[in-house]
Order: C-alpha cells, then structure tokens, then sequence
C-alpha cells in the first residue's frame, strides 16, 4: 500500500510497539510526570506534523500553532454548543484544521523561504485575532473553561493516569501514521520537491498538488493534538495561537532534528523537559535556555537527533 | 544506514530522555529536617512581558511568608514557599501547578496575574482539593463556576468596573464617552461592563477603540476618539500602556477627563506618565498612603525590605495569605474543607482595607476612586470616594493644567 | 467621517511607517548580504534603548545625544556574535550544495537567532529588571502645534529626522564607498564578489555592524517615546518582519516603501473597520501584496 | 515528426533569447542542438518542457499542441528532459530519485506494485550502470554518476521524447564515452532523444542531424557534416575560437 511493503510497516510498528511497551508503568512516576509525558505526547504529534511540512516538504511554517488552536475550539465548540461526542469533535477538528491548511496551503504555493515563513506568521495572527474578536462565536479573549472531558466509559478520563494511555495509545497510533505516510510514495514525492522543484516538476510530479497536500496532512494532525489538548487541560484561549506557541512547535521539530519525524519527538521530550528542570531557576532560566538551543544548533545542525546518532556511532567506534 | 537502525536510535533516546527525567524530576528535595512546614505555591508571570507585575507578586509573597513565619507560622506550622513562573503562559502554568500538586504537595496555590492562566490551572487544583487564593486575575468568571476551594482576595471586573461607572455618571456627569482597551480579556470585559453600566445612566458611548497587546503607539486610537469628541474617556490597559496613552493623547492634543481601573495603582505609573497622568481618575483597592494602621505596617515593611513602594498587586498577594492565615486559625484544623468554609466567614484588617468574602469567594473588598492630583508639588492619588476615606474633591482637569 | 480625522489618521499612519521602515532597513539589510533571517533583530533595538538609559544615567544628558554613542557599542556587540557564532556557519554553507541544504541552513540560523532572542531578553530582564524605564529627555515633553489642530512632541519629530538622516547616509556610504559597493556587490552575488578579491566575511561584520547599530539607534531615539523594557524588542521585530517582507527581502527601498503602505494600511484600517482589526488589515495587506508578487513589492531576494 | 516547434518567441525584457525558431524532430532519432554561450539553447528547452512560456509560436508534441502546458504534464505525456546543472534529489537515495518518477507515472495511489516498481527502478539503474549505487545517498555521486543518475531519473518517467541538457558537459573523457554509450543506448531502446551540446565530439559522435543557433535565432539544420560545412556556422563559432571537430 502506498509504496510501503507489509514488511517495513510490521518492523517499524514492532518498535512502536515496544517503545508503547516501555512506557506503559511511566504513570507510576505521579501526576506531576504524568502530566509531562502528556503534555510531551500532544506536543509530539504537533511537531511531527510539522515536520511533515518543514523536514520532508521543505515548506517552513510559523504559524502552526494556529491549527492547533483551530482543532481544539471546533472541538470544544461542537461538543460545548452541540452536544457532539468529543471522540467525533477531535475528528471534525483535525479536518476543520486542515480545510483551514487548504486555504493557506494555496495562496502561499508561490512562497518560499522567509517570504512563507512570514506569511504563516501573519496567519497565525489572523487566527488569534480573529478567536479574540469574533466573540459571538469563540466567546472572546477570555477564553473557554469547562470543556468537557473525553468521554471514556468505564475509565474517567478526568484522571491523569487514565488520560495518559488514552494518549500513548492515540500518540502512537497517529506519530506512527505520519511515520508511514513519510516513507509512503507520497512521503518520497514530499521529499523531491524539497530537495529540487524544478525538477520534481520535471519528472512529473505536480509539484503545487503536493505541496499543498502536505499542509492539508500537517494540519489534520495538528488540528488532532489540539483537540486532544483542549479535552484533556479543559480550558482553551486564543493565546494558544500566539506567535510564541508557533516558535516554540517549531523549535521543537528543528533542535529534535527535522527530516526524520523521531527527531521531533526527542525535541518535543527535550525542550518540555529542559523547561521543567530549569525551573527552579525562575527568571535566570531563560539564560540557560536560549544558550542551549545556540549551541546544540551550532554544533549539531541537525538536532539533538544528529547528536544522538553521533554519540552512537562513537560508541561503537 | 539501514532505516531500522536509525528508527531504533530515535525511540531508544526519547525513553531515554523521559526516563531519566522521570527520575529527575520526582526527585524530591532534602529540607529542612524536624520541622514541620506547610507549603504554599505562588504562581506569577516572572518572564515575557508582563514580568514587571510578576516581581509586584513575588515580591510581596515572600514578604508575607516572613512575616507569618516571624510570628510563629500558622498554627505552629511554618510557611514555606514555592515560586513558579508561568510567564503568563497556559501549558506552563499547568505544569508548574502539577509540580506544585504532586511533587511539592502545596497545600494552597496563589495566583495569577493573567485570567486566561488562572482559569487554566483552576480545574486540575479543584480536583485535587487544593486552595487556589486569587490575589490578582480580575475575571469575573473565575469565582462564577461554583468552586469551593477558589478565593479571590481583590475585588474583580465587575465590582471595580460597576462601581467605577457609578462614581462617574453620578459624580462627573458625562453625557459622552470614548472607551479604549486593551485587545484581551481584561480589555474587552471591562469595555463591556462599563459601557452597558454608563448607557443605563444616559451616556452616550461615542468611540469603542482596542489596541493589541504589545503596542507601543496609541495615538491612532487616540486620534478617532479625539474627532468623536467625548466628554470623559474610559480607558483599560496596564501600567505600561496606560502612561504611554496619557502622554500621547496630550501628544496629539486630546485633553479631555480620562478615567481608569485598578491596574494602574502603582508609583512606577506615576514615574512612567509624570505631570500628564494630573486629573486621571482611576479605581485604587490599594492605597499605600491610608492611614489605616495595617495598610502603614505593609508599607513600611514592603519599603524596608525592597526599597520601593507596593503596588496594589502587591497588595492583593499579601492579603491573599492574611486570608489563608486568618482562615486557618480560625477553621483551627488545615482541612481544606473547613477552611475553604473558614474563609467565607473570616473578617480581617488587610492591606486593602476589611477583607470578608461572599459565598462565591469573592473578597467584598472596598473599591475607591482617585484622583491624580498635584500635593506639595508631587503628584499624588487623593480618594474622592467612598465618603469614609474622603481624602480631596473632584477638580475637572482643566483647572490642573492650569493652561 | 470628518476630513481632518482622516488627514490626522494619514499623517499618524504616515509617522509608523517611518518608524517601521528604520526598524526594518537593518533587518533587510542583513537579509540582502547575509542571507540571515534575524529573528533577533528586536534584541538589538531592545540593547540600544538600555544602553541609552544607562549612559544617561552615568553620564548624564539627553537621550538624542548619546544614541549614536550606544547605537556603535550594540554594532561592536553585533560584530561579536558574528565572529562568534554565525561566522563559522558561513563557512560550512560555502560547502552545502542543493536547494534542501540552503533551506535546512536557513532553518539552522532562524533557530540559532531565536535562542540569541530569547537569551538576550532574559539576560535585559536579570541587568535591568522588567519594571518599564522612562527616559528623560528634553524633547519628549515639547510639543509642536501645526494649523489645524494637529500637533506632535518634538521627540517623534527628532525620531523621524534622526530616522531620516540615517537612511539617507546609509544610502549614500552603499553608493558612493567602497566598502559600500562591496556589501551591495556580496548582496547581488557573493560568490562573484568572493571572486573579485572581497572578504565577504569582512563584508559580514560590517553589516552586521550596520545592521544592529541601525536597530539600536531605533531603540535608542524611540526609548524615550515608549518607555524602555526587556520585551520591547519583541513587540516590534514580527512587524518589522511584515515590512521587510512586504518590501522584498534585501531590498533597501522596498522596505521604505512597504513601511509607509503598512503604516497606512493599519491607520485606514483601524478607521473603517474599527481599531480591533489594525493588525489583521497590516497582515492581510502582506498576504496580498505577496500574492500578486511573491517576493515582495519591489522584488528581493529569494 | 514526434516533435515541431513553430516560431518560437521568448524574450526577457528587451532581450529575444529564442528569436522564431521552428524545428522538427523524426521519431527514433538523436537531434542535436548546438550553439555559442547564451544562444538561447536551454531557453529553448524551457520554452519545450513548459518551464517558460513563450510569447509567441506552439510546440507540438506527438500530434498534441502542448504550448503553454505545465511542465509536469508535459512529462507525464513522455516528454522529459535533464538539467545543465545537474539537479539529483541530493538529500535522498539512487533509488528513490528513479522511483519517484515511475511513482508518478504508474500511479501514486494504486497501479504498480511495490515489487515492481523497485524491480523497474532496479533495471533502469542497470541500465544506467548505477546499480551499485542503489542505497547511496545522492549527494555521495561524482559529477559523472550524477549525469548518468540524472538521464536514469528521466527514463524512469517512461519518456518518448528525452531531452538532454548537455549530458557530457564538465566530465572527464571516460566519463563522457559512459554517458554516450547510455545515449545510444536509450535511442536503440525506441526513444527519441535531443541533446544539447557544446562538445563536438559527442555531437558527431550521437547525432544524426543537428540545429544551429546563435543569438536566438536558428542558422543552420541538416546531418554533423553538412553543418560542419555551412558559413554561418563557422562564422558563429570563430567569433568563439571554437574549431568544428575539436
């Protein structure tokens, strides 16, 4: 299917598997931890859907906070006002979000560079903007509270412990469909464009079919985690659009490594960590960290993945 | 490099990474040993633009801990307290109160400054059965939705815009206003609220104007509600904002009677906006010039120890833990049930005046109304109103201009 | 609508756009010569409004006459974070070959400025503190009446001559030095120019230099207009990034130009459609100008 | 004619790059094209392969006016071409760059199998001589391998007319003969081919018959000899220091 054979797709689901496997007693650690690791995972499946756009594309995007934002108010919305399942909400999210990555898929096909990187950003604002003025609909700058939480049957959802393997099970399920579309026929025609327009078009590809398909697979995903973001901390506000949410998505996917879809989870894992550890530190922390992301992207251009793979290499000589 | 490889590296390093910062993070710190202390979690924007009213905060709780603590803690138990900064982020704030819950194990958490991040953090604390003592989000939402281990220790939009609306339509009778805010919840709620208020009274709005958060030049703005031509202008924005729309509304020639809310109470305002802030009107719940006693004592003691004057931020952070005090003594018991009760019947003397709560949490604080007003060649606040802590009248601006 | 609210408006929206274009011409700058997306940019603004405060409180004086004096210290701090950081990166690039690799090194320098921003804010916040500054200055409380009812202090007036001047000695020392031609040579090819016999590493540091003391100077002459604090850089460099790319990345007179078209777009846009949607019309404009020309008004860089 | 060109104009500003150039092209032969520096050669191939639209003339292809199409359609009614600067998918490997035209061709979600398309990838490496570089990055290639990886990546899209941008230029002697033996070869295979070239050895050594242009405008048409003899020509090509033959 899709230019993957049974038998990659089965070897890179068993190590799917296994990391699953791995982190199943986490929740053990307390909620504090907990918490993290799911905040890490929705944090992930953003990044990595940005890296579908950026790491494989070659499309640089700065306001893909905005379609985190848009997934969890059309969730929020539908389940709050009309008494949709939150299950169905996360879904019409993810595809609300990517119609929405549609229509700034197509006007930006033209873009390259820092040209498209500010028009994402100019989105991005719309997008909050727009969640802050059109009240009647968004319920304004105050934001939302109360969302109801994912409904779970036997298993109240409320629960951090219960939460957290609904989202592993969800992570995985969606990190590893983005991993299968990357290697897919679809995920190598991606990968041309980014490589050489030119000649990608050149050899047939339709070069503006793909791209803007790439912003409308990114966006679906992102649009997902938002959902999920909104149901699980039950309280949205247009700041989750802010420039600042974008930068820090996609720093996550630049110093995790881009291009290789597990560099955005470590960067995910990495920066929502080093921020928790540098607490203590109050207002100094911030030193530590823009340093941080310098130096790591001075030597290591690509990512903490690069560092990774460096390390393991001197390790076996 | 086979791909399989490459794929096993990756995961193997993220459990890596969580585990080993699973570790590191529920490691718990060594204190003090023998004595028995109780934690309280002070949450504030310390980082990003809004830092300035963070340090307002951070400042005053620790302040505050010292001075339970020199008096013996509260019921024999010490305070100890935990800072986080949330830089007025969501995902931040929530995971800085889950530490706080899970692995400082706070028995109350104050804060915030941002509304949007206090109603974020305030599920996880309600189900987790701690305190959250409001010293400064004016929302008026958050003591709305029924939870009974919320607090608010200053008075919020409503009570401070409502009352604010009143004094003007009956003290200054305006029979036009211009309304200007900031683009965010504290913005649009206060715009809201006053102007349904003032128009029950016969006001006509003729301007409602917004800037975003991070604008440095009002004088757009400024220039449509200068052609509306009002009689007094309404305006909700921070400290920052606030001097910068005085001094360029006298920029652009704009001199009309500008009123305000409480966020401006402070003296690095009246640094920031010098002689154009004379005449402004403004909503104070603080005034660090009272001559009530226990007002004096937090002066003098914020002064002694940060060598500045307190906000009414500040001033609503110390309040925040007189209640938790006051409360806890009187419940006798930490149980957080009977003291979440306690606090709906303590009456005390705090910074802002008698504090008492309703049966929302809701902090009846008294409201007053200033005015910007040269006193021996300074520029200091003078009460207007209420009659009790009547300090000066009204004088139209144009009289302290003098030109 | 009354005429002189709209000519007020004008004039006003005219006035950001002044100031957007001087923000924006070092950013641009960069771009053209170094293929540098600096998302640090509002930084140096940010360290030029500080270092004014500071030397007028050690030494004394007006604001309008120790700009220059810190404008030239963030270029020499701008010159050391070239040697330190970017510097060697150049070196690397020369060897990337491929569409892919420029696009990742692009990425690797926006990333590698973000954490230079985010590290220089906190490091405004832990030297000077967050409460805002006001900087005394003798200008800011003149205020100059024009027929009409219009009237603006006389700071805002120095702001925009001081703006002025510096573009157009800018202008000039691109045109008429050498060292001007080099740096626009290095932005129209620099292999060509590397192969003409010009350090273009040289040519690096003095526009970095040029760049960052641009922003500094901006910082330092609308210090005393907005008041000064660690965020203010923040607040400025996203539009400046509108501006640049609205004019055409590297394109000197492009960001002019788009300066004043956001400025009024904003102002006629807060007229009509009310002032909530200031921003949304500024963005909506670039989205639209980018549509019908991709790279800009006057055409810039790719 | 598999292929004509009809008084092609393209200018750039006040430029006249291609200046009324009409051409025809036979089914299954080796068509040259040659000329000085900035003759309008490879704006020709642009102007063909729908990179650049002309502002006056029609190409038509197999029957089909294929003026002002874009240039993935073009390709995918088999019409390819390769670049000067050669363009490989640098970050990816010798055997996704050949798959990901035969992805497009042969359908991206269903039609050809995986097996196959690896096993047509495969036999198109082969044919190339690159089969053992099939795992290797790209961007590991020397210039030659990068050619042979370039005509590889466009026989891949099943082409019936291949056009070549000066496939020898810049290689070594050995290098030139691999890639004029791949020529001959995809010509025996049934396709047609047009070459650009600057090197006269290849051009008599492949093709059969040859265009001339110079300054945008076409001076001469016939086989390697009767060019080799025509005035304009060797004018054209003195102005250059160039020899005919060398």
């Amino acid at each position: 299917m899709l230019g993957i054979t049974g038998d990659l797709a089965l070897r890179i689901a068993k190590y799917y598997a296994l990391a699953f496997i791995l982190l199943l007693p986490l929740p053990l650690a307390g909620d504090y931890v907990t918490h993290l690791a799911i905040m890490i995972m929705l944090y992930s499946i953003t990044a990595a859907s940005l890296d579908i756009l950026v790491g494989y594309t070659g499309r640089l995007s700065l306001g893909h906070a905005a379609f985190y934002a848009i997934g969890a108010y059309t969730s929020t919305l539908l389940s709050m006002n009309l008494g949709v399942s939150p299950w169905v909400g996360i879904l019409a999210g993810g595809m609300l979000a990517s119609l929405f990555g549609l229509v700034l898929g197509i006007p930006s096909l033209k873009l390259r560079g820092p040209y498209l990187a500010i028009s994402t950003l100019g989105f991005g604002v719309i997008v909050q903007l727009m969640l802050i003025n059109l009240d009647w609909l968004t319920r304004g700058p105050l934001g939302i509270p109360g969302i109801p939480p994912l409904p779970g049957g036997p298993l109240d959802l409320r629960s951090k412990f219960s939460f957290y393997y609904v989202a592993l099970m969800l992570t995985s399920v969606a990190v590893y469909t983005l991993h299968m579309i990357s290697r897919s026929r679809i995920g190598k025609v991606l990968m041309s464009i980014r490589e050489d327009e030119d000649a990608a078009l050149s050899v047939g590809v339709n070069v503006p079919l793909f791209k803007v398909l790439a912003f409308i697979i990114s966006t679906f995903f992102a649009g997902l985690s938002g959902g999920l973001y909104a149901h699980y901390i039950r309280y949205i506000s247009p700041a989750m659009s802010a420039l600042s949410e974008s930068i820090s998505i996609l720093s996550m996917t630049i110093i995790g490594g881009f291009g290789t879809l597990t560099g955005p989870l470590m960067g995910a894992a990495m920066l929502t960590i080093l921020q928790e550890l540098l607490r203590p530190y109050l207002e100094y922390r911030y030193l530590i960290y823009g340093a941080l992301i310098v130096i790591v992207m001075k030597f290591f251009p690509s990512g903490i993945y690069g560092f990774v793979q460096f390390l393991s290499r001197k390790v076996r000589g | 490099m086979p791909v399989s490889r490459n794929l096993l590296i990756g995961l193997v390093a993220v459990i890596a990474i969580v585990v080993i910062a699973a570790l590191l993070l529920t490691m718990r710190p060594i204190g003090p040993a023998g004595e028995e202390t109780v934690k309280i979690g002070l949450i504030a924007p310390l980082t990003g633009s809004l830092a300035e009213h963070g340090l307002d905060m951070k400042q005053a709780a620790i302040l505050a801990v010292e001075e339970i603590n020199s008096k013996g803690g509260i019921l024999g138990k010490k305070i100890e307290l935990v800072i986080e900064d949330t830089a007025c982020k969501a995902d931040l704030a929530t995971a800085a109160v889950q530490k706080m819950i899970t692995q400082d194990n706070v028995y109350a958490v104050v804060g915030e400054y941002c509304s949007t991040v206090t109603l974020a953090v305030q599920p996880a604390l309600m189900e987790s059965k701690k305190l959250l003592l409001v010293p400064v989000s004016v929302a008026t939402k958050i003591t709305e939705q029924g939870y009974k281990y919320t607090a608010r220790s200053c008075a919020n939009q409503w009570m401070q815009t409502t009352q604010h609306a009143d004094f003007i339509a009956e003290h200054l009778k305006p029979r036009t206003a211009a309304m200007l805010g900031v683009n965010d919840d504290y913005g649009r709620e206060g715009l809201k609220i006053w102007g349904d208020r003032v128009k029950e009274k016969g006001v006509r709005i003729v301007a409602e104007e917004y800037f975003d958060p991070g604008t440095t030049d009002f004088t757009p703005q400024l220039s449509k509600i200068k052609a509306a031509d009002p009689d007094i202008i309404f305006v909700v924005a921070n400290i920052r904002d606030a001097a910068n729309i005085l001094k360029q509304a006298h920029e652009i020639g704009l001199y009309k009677q500008f009123s305000m809310l409480g966020g401006v109470t402070s003296e690095e305002f009246l640094q920031l906006a010098g002689d154009d802030a004379l005449g402004l009107v403004h909503v104070s719940y603080f005034e660090p010039t009272s001559k009530r006693p226990v007002a004096q004592e937090f002066v003098q003691k914020f002064v002694q120890k940060w060598n500045r004057m307190p906000a009414m931020y500040s001033a609503g952070v110390w309040d925040a833990f007189m209640t938790l005090k006051y409360a806890v003594e009187s419940a006798g018991t930490w149980d957080v049930d009977k003291v979440a009760d306690a606090i709906r019947k303590v009456r005390f003397e705090g910074a802002q005046g008698t504090i008492y709560y309703n049966e929302k949490g809701q902090a009846q604080t008294k409201v007053l109304l200033v005015q910007v007003q040269k006193v021996d060649g300074k520029l200091r606040r003078v009460i207007l109103y209420p009659e009790s802590d009547k300090e000066g009248v009204y004088i139209p601006p144009e009289r302290l201009w003098g030109s | 609508m009354q005429p002189t609210l709209f000519i007020e408006q004008t004039i006003l929206g005219l006035m950001m756009g002044g100031i957007y274009a001087a923000v924006g011409v070092g950013l641009t700058m960069i771009f053209g010569v170094m293929r540098l997306s600096n998302f640090a940019h509002g930084e140096f603004y940010m360290l030029g409004a500080f270092l004014t405060y500071a030397l007028v409180m050690a030494l004394g004086g007006d604001p309008y006459l120790l700009a220059p004096l810190s404008a030239i210290a963030v270029g020499l701090v701008g010159i050391a974070l070239n040697k330190l950081v970017f510097l060697s990166l150049y070196k690397e690039l020369r060897e990337a070959k491929g569409a892919a690799a420029f696009f990742f090194q692009d990425l690797r320098f926006i990333m590698l400025t973000i954490g230079l921003s985010i590290l220089l804010v906190d490091l405004a916040l832990v030297v000077w503190g967050p409460i805002p500054i006001a900087i005394p200055s003798v200008f800011t409380s003149h205020i100059v009446r024009l027929p009409g009812g219009l009237s603006f202090s006389l700071a805002r007036i120095m702001a925009f001559i001081v703006a002025t001047i510096s573009l157009i000695v800018l202008y000039t020392f691109l045109k008429i030095t050498k060292t001007g031609k080099a740096i626009r040579a290095t932005s129209q090819n620099p292999s060509a120019a590397a192969l003409v016999g010009i350090n273009t590493y040289r040519i690096y540091d003095v526009t970095m230099f040029i760049s960052t003391s641009l922003a500094a100077l901006s910082g330092s002459i609308l210090g005393p207009i907005y008041n000064v604090y660690p965020t203010m850089g923040l607040d400025v460099v996203a539009k400046a990034f509108v501006v640049v790319i609205t004019g055409g990345m590297g394109n000197l007179m492009g960001s002019i130009l788009a300066g004043f078209l956001i400025g009024l777009a904003e102002s006629w846009g807060g007229l009509f459609f009310g002032t909530e949607y200031r921003q949304v019309v500024a963005f909506l404009i670039m989205i639209l100008v980018l549509w019908f020309r991709p790279r800009g008004i006057l055409g810039g860089r790719s | 004619m598999i292929l004509e060109a009809q008084g092609v104009i393209k200018r750039f500003g006040g430029l006249v790059a291609v200046d009324d150039v009409s051409f025809g092209v036979r089914e299954r032969e080796v068509f040259g094209i040659i000329g000085p520096n900035g003759a309008g050669k490879t704006t020709l191939f642009n102007v063909i392969t729908g990179f650049y639209k002309p502002e006056k003339g029609r190409i038509i292809f197999q029957g089909v006016d294929i003026t002002g199409k874009k240039p993935n359609e073009i390709a995918r009614i088999g019409l390819t071409r390769t670049w000067q600067i050669v363009k490989p998918f640098l970050g990816m490997k010798v055997l996704d760059n050949v798959l990901v035209p035969i992805y497009v061709k042969r359908g991206i979600l269903r039609g050809i199998s995986e097996r196959e398309a690896i096993e047509r990838a495969e036999e198109i490496l082969e044919f190339v001589g690159l089969s053992h570089r099939r795992d290797f990055l790209a961007e590991t290639l020397p210039q030659g391998e990068r050619k042979r990886l370039e005509i590889a990546r466009a026989l891949a899209t099943e082409p019936k007319l291949l056009m070549l941008d000066e496939p020898a230029g810049g290689l070594t002697p050995t290098e030139m003969d691999e890639v004029m033996e791949v020529v001959r070869k995809v010509r025996e295979s049934g396709v047609t081919v047009i070459v650009i070239e600057h090197n006269m050895r290849v051009v008599t050594g492949i093709c059969e018959r040859i265009m001339v242009l110079n300054f945008g405008k076409k001076i001469a048409e016939g086989t390697p000899e009767d060019v080799a003899r025509n005035e304009e020509v060797i004018k054209a090509y003195l102005g250059e220091r160039f020899h005919v033959g060398g």
